[in-house]
């Protein structure tokens, strides 16, 4: 075991799995030499060679597009997309194609391949260095989206994600990249997809949160029981797609109160998806309204970062509402 | 290079060049695929005419691009990326009327099981041939990353992508070719120059002066080459296979030719295409070309190609009863094949689906069964 | 005042804005000669010459870019996207640029642009020729999306929509192109956005939907209260982002039963925004669970679409539920 | 003409082609808005590693593209769209130090009110500047829409729209090159060829020799220039304006050149850029070649030069000050400009947010007042 960070951890579930499978490739801007500008791929050119990490043009297409016909033939690509926001370049090779290869051919073909990327603010990235595109992905069958928020995580679903026989989108929390260190278990790591992880334990509210959300989320939830003793339960639901539903009902049914958090712009958000399949299958158990704690609808500001982005003290403000609803 | 028009026959089957080397089984066998698109395309038509199918893409005057270009291949290990305007790719390799008869229809036998609209074709065998899309140009960095693959593992596989003119302003066309180029992958890319992309002409499409220009601009080398004649598309396609096998990278192609009907079968020409220019490509047809060839070299006497001709146009009918006959893939299969494994919530909806058409009495198939 | 289709009524209201206003131009695939697959743009290049109505080549990135600097330079472009689904290769211009470029530049630019696209099943047009992506835009701050449901609300919300300051997504359901006719008032009419339209009175229980489900829930309402007597509100949202969220809430308070309805997957769906807005404003008001009825989460198959697209007998069977819960 | 690299200086400054007629004042501001570009560079440098601002964009080495296409353009009616490195473009034009340090500061005078990073610049004075995106190549296409527009309505503007040899593989050099060749636009695409995309070389970007190659591609004439001659970056700049102006239609211009610094203040270019290179680069650069010609020619002297330098420093050190002093912007900008009128929710999350934030006694500014 070894004290990694999260990008730390991201890179050795790539290099393990690559020590484990000759199928597996590296392909996207600035992998090689440079190891990625977060260095996520640091020292896989060197110890892999440049046929299976090499850097391409400057063409999120076409990484994907190439990425989508290796998959197809027998290669299991990483592709890495450089900052979530360059992904939509790549929009169409993604759901129009990636996703829907297997449904279209029958199962003849399909795509076996990861898309990485970070993700999310809190790096002074304004506009385009700071977005939280995951509902855009999570409205397209054929797809599985994957948010780690702990470096064991990050290695045990990304090597999950490689060898996942579908498209996985696996978006990194960048603000978390560096955030701290963790043992992390040596060698082929699993950690299941469709699974949720339980951070907190509690049963008079529970939030539901994800990637850069869930230090936040857990932050708020221990200041609660320590300002007014309430137990709330903390959610990690690491896959989004295809989501471990019943876990979520389960949770919202017990704790009867529900808050959900996320970066991205509520509107259409995914937590609109979280709040709706409660109203839908567990509304009878609901003791409160189902508050988001999310970004707000406008594009991602850059100086005022800070404000935009949920802090601890905004879900503990969501959160005491929920509690205090009659 | 990019410039001549690279010709074997002219348009009424004269040599102009040197013709290559096809056994004579080749030849008929390219000469059959030609016949059998002209009459699944007439069927075709019938059929969407009479409401029995909903759509489909007429080939006339584009055969001899995808006949020749197939003929160049090998089906135990290349792949083929078509255009939806490509049948006589799968004709040429021994793709059956009937299974593509059964795409047209989406019935239950249909490799796409009824997803797709008519056209969508996909195989694995005869030959490897890409589950066609229909967003324009994404198959084209497909087609780079399949024959990298194949690279990578030091097989000598090469992928052959074919699209239209209108395929070259798509994002795949420039991502495929820049990436080829770069990564010198073993791919062909053939472009379909008939003209038109639906009402668009060539030179609204382009600032081009041709397709094989464009090469340039990637490091790939081009050639043009007359796409109503079978052997020089077929001569031209297999330099490149060549190439691509020997390790030396990708080869852009521009087939020049015409689309002589409409876009597809919802489309009327008339309101776009000037009569004249049809009227000139007349001349030019490619089966007209290819037969004459093979009667003047003895490879076929008129007569055998009229039963050739009698042949296809029975095995289009027959190829199309049988498809018609047969029920529409059941229900389940909205919600197969989406992961490999099915999710909860989407098994969840099947469940919720079949029963709530049962209690309504559809969702029954044809022959009276219920689907599943 | 005209009987027209809603495809006539969208050709009237593109010739009539561009008889008021010179700097209104169109542009897309096969929309000069040939007056665009449906028709939508017959006659327009023959009134009003190539200048101002002209085919392009086959790049949705194009079309979109270019209608950008068209719009940031005095031009009223309304872009045409041939089908929905091949809007994909556009959507870095649509929501990177396009939404984004009056916050970005502190308002120094504009883009007053119209996209029209025909959107939905029912056609027979599998995968690629039925899709609804309209969650996809409206989870996109700085985007406006509207659609349609009547040949009148065509024409007065697309007016509407040219002469709007920000980009407008204007999704036409093409099932709806021709199947009925209605007046359309002459010139220039004109329906707000960000209104929404009661189609049929009641307070049983609300009905939201936008497009082609507008009549199919007004064939369910109907055949509810002639069934059961029970009186079924339908809202036809008509702008679904500036969504009148106000609008909403009155509905689904005073009714307390509430059906939400689109054709497009369910997951990360237009709906679970409804649902969730309800969650988080009414919940006290709620005496059901709030059901959605909605395409699966699959692709769009083809042989068997009418098994995929809600029809009335599966809302009224939801809507049924709803009323029946206790 | 795409093969042949256009020159007027040598690297030592001798004329080796005949200089544009430019007069003293013109080539004055031209080597100040160079050195001025080298200064604010330095300042930002200094910035960005003392923690005042996040991030900056290097410029050394590329000054003289920037300031040579800047200078044949005319600021009354042409539109400039430009990269992120290109710093001397706005100098050129009279763009204050200090608004552009605004920028790199995020605070309240910046135009984009500091939501985007810093280097994204927009202006609409003293030169319409697009408002710089990072995507990269999404302002291809939409520099031919601007132009389009000005055609359409009869005006002679141009728009200049700059992006890198990475840019070439964009989405937006394929769509923007094609629209503009088939519609005659009136746009000047200008390539700086600096050898690098942030790690990536060259030759891993394109297979192509040259990027002027690719404007054949797109029927658009091209033209390569080295990019380290501001006197012969101005030339084809203006033969490519006055083409335009004239109704000509486009042109593609390769400026060759070299990043010298690191693609960003976060980059390590020592990873990657061979040592060689940027040692046989130094050689060549452009701010020495063009002083050394001003001094020979008589245009100034190598004192004038100097007090320059110095003045620039001095410029530059003020303007970080004074932008630094500045407040951020205040809390509701993060919720106006998303529309020109803000709708209900938005509005809604507007108040929700400043109520939140005072309430915790945030979002107060610099100055203690409440920031609205
Ligand atoms: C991305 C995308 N945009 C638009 C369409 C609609 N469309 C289908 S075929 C076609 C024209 C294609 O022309 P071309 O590439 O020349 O092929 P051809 O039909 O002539 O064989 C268009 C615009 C599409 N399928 N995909
Ligand atoms: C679509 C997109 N993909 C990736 C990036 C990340 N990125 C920023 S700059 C850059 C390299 C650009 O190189 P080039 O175009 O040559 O310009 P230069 O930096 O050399 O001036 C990359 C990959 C981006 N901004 N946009
Ligand atoms: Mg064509
Ligand atoms: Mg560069």
């Amino acid at each position: 075991m070894n004290e990694l960070t999260l990008v730390q951890a991201v890179n050795d579930g790539i290099k393990t799995v690559m020590r484990e499978d000759e199928s597996v490739l590296v392909l996207g801007e600035d992998v090689g030499p440079k190891g990625g500008v977060f260095l996520a791929t640091d020292g896989v050119t060197a110890e892999f060679g440049e046929e299976r990490c090499f850097d391409t043009p400057l063409s999120e297409d076409g990484i994907i597009g190439v990425g989508v016909g290796l998959a197809m033939n027998g290669m299991k690509p990483i592709c890495e997309i450089q900052f979530q926001d360059f992904i939509f370049p790549a929009f169409d090779q993604i759901v129009s194609e990636a996703a829907k290869m297997r449904y279209r051919s029958g199962g003849q073909y399909t795509v076996p391949m990861v898309i990485r990327t970070p993700y999310g603010g809190g790096i002074r990235g304004g506009l385009y260095h700071s977005q939280s595109g995951e509902a855009y992905f999570c409205h397209t069958p054929g797809m599985k989206v994957v948010i780690p928020s702990t470096p064991a995580d990050a290695k045990g679903l990304l090597i999950s994600a490689i060898e996942d026989p579908d498209p996985v989108l696996f978006m990194e929390p960048k603000a978390l990249y560096r955030a701290s260190r963790e043992e992390v278990p040596d060698g082929m790591h699993r950690v299941a997809l469709s699974t949720v992880r339980e951070v907190v334990a509690g049963n008079d509210a529970v939030i539901f949160c994800y990637g850069a959300m869930v230090p936040v989320c857990l932050q708020a939830a221990n200041r609660i029981r320590e300002e007014r003793g309430s137990e709330v339960r903390v959610i990690d639901l690491r896959t989004l797609l295809p989501l471990d539903e019943e876990a979520v009902l389960e949770a919202a049914k017990e704790c009867g109160r529900v808050v959900v958090v996320h970066e991205a712009p509520r509107f259409c958000g995914y937590g609109s998806e979280i709040s709706a399949l409660i109203a839908e299958n567990a509304i009878e158990y609901m003791e409160a309204p189902i508050a988001r704690v999310t970004g707000f609808d406008t594009p991602f500001p850059n100086t005022l970062e800070h404000y935009y982005m949920p802090d601890a003290r905004r879900v503990i403000d969501a959160v005491e509402r929920v509690l205090e609803f009659e | 290079m990019t410039d001549t028009l690279q010709q074997i026959l002219d348009p009424t089957g004269n040599k102009v060049g040197k013709p290559p080397r096809l056994s004579k089984e080749v030849l008929l066998r390219m000469h059959r695929a030609i016949v059998q698109t002209r009459h699944f395309d007439d069927r075709c038509m019938k059929l969407q005419r009479t409401g029995k199918i909903g759509f489909s893409i007429p080939n006339l005057g584009i055969e001899a691009v995808s006949v020749g270009a197939a003929a160049a291949l090998d089906a135990s290990k290349d792949w083929i990326a078509p255009s939806y305007r490509d049948f006589g790719m799968l004709f040429f390799h021994g793709v059956t009327a009937e299974s593509m008869m059964d795409t047209q229809f989406g019935n239950v036998d249909d490799n796409s099981v009824g997803r797709q609209m008519p056209v969508h074709f996909s195989y694995r065998e005869p030959i490897r041939v890409l589950s066609i899309s229909s967003p324009i140009g994404t198959h084209l960095p497909q087609a780079v990353g399949i024959s990298l693959a194949a690279k990578k593992r030091g097989e000598d596989a090469v992928s052959l992508v074919s699209f239209g003119d209108g395929g070259t302003s798509s994002l795949g066309f420039h991502s495929g070719m820049n990436f080829a180029g770069v990564l010198g992958a073993p791919t062909v890319f053939l472009c379909q120059n008939n003209q038109w992309a639906i009402s668009c002409p060539y030179d609204k499409q382009t600032g081009s002066e041709t397709i094989a220009a464009k090469g340039e601009a990637y490091g790939i080398p081009a050639v043009r080459v007359d796409g109503n004649d079978v052997l020089a598309v077929y001569k031209v396609v297999l330099n490149a296979v060549k190439r691509a096998r020997a390790g030396e990278g990708p080869t852009l192609i521009e087939a020049v030719t015409m689309r002589m009907g409409g876009h597809s079968t919802s489309d009327d020409p008339s309101r776009y295409v000037p009569k004249e220019m049809t009227e000139e490509w007349k001349t030019k047809d490619p089966r007209k070309r290819f037969e004459a060839w093979l009667i003047s070299e003895g490879h076929a006497t008129s007569e055998e190609l009229e039963i050739v001709d009698a042949d296809c146009a029975e095995e289009m009918a027959s190829a199309a009863k049988a498809a018609f006959a047969k029920s529409r893939p059941p229900l389940d299969t909205i919600f197969s094949d989406v992961y490999a494994e099915i999710p909860k919530h989407v098994a969840d909806q099947r469940d919720w689906c079949i029963g709530h058409y049962s209690s309504r009495g559809e969702g029954v198939d044809e022959k009276g069964e219920f689907p599943l």
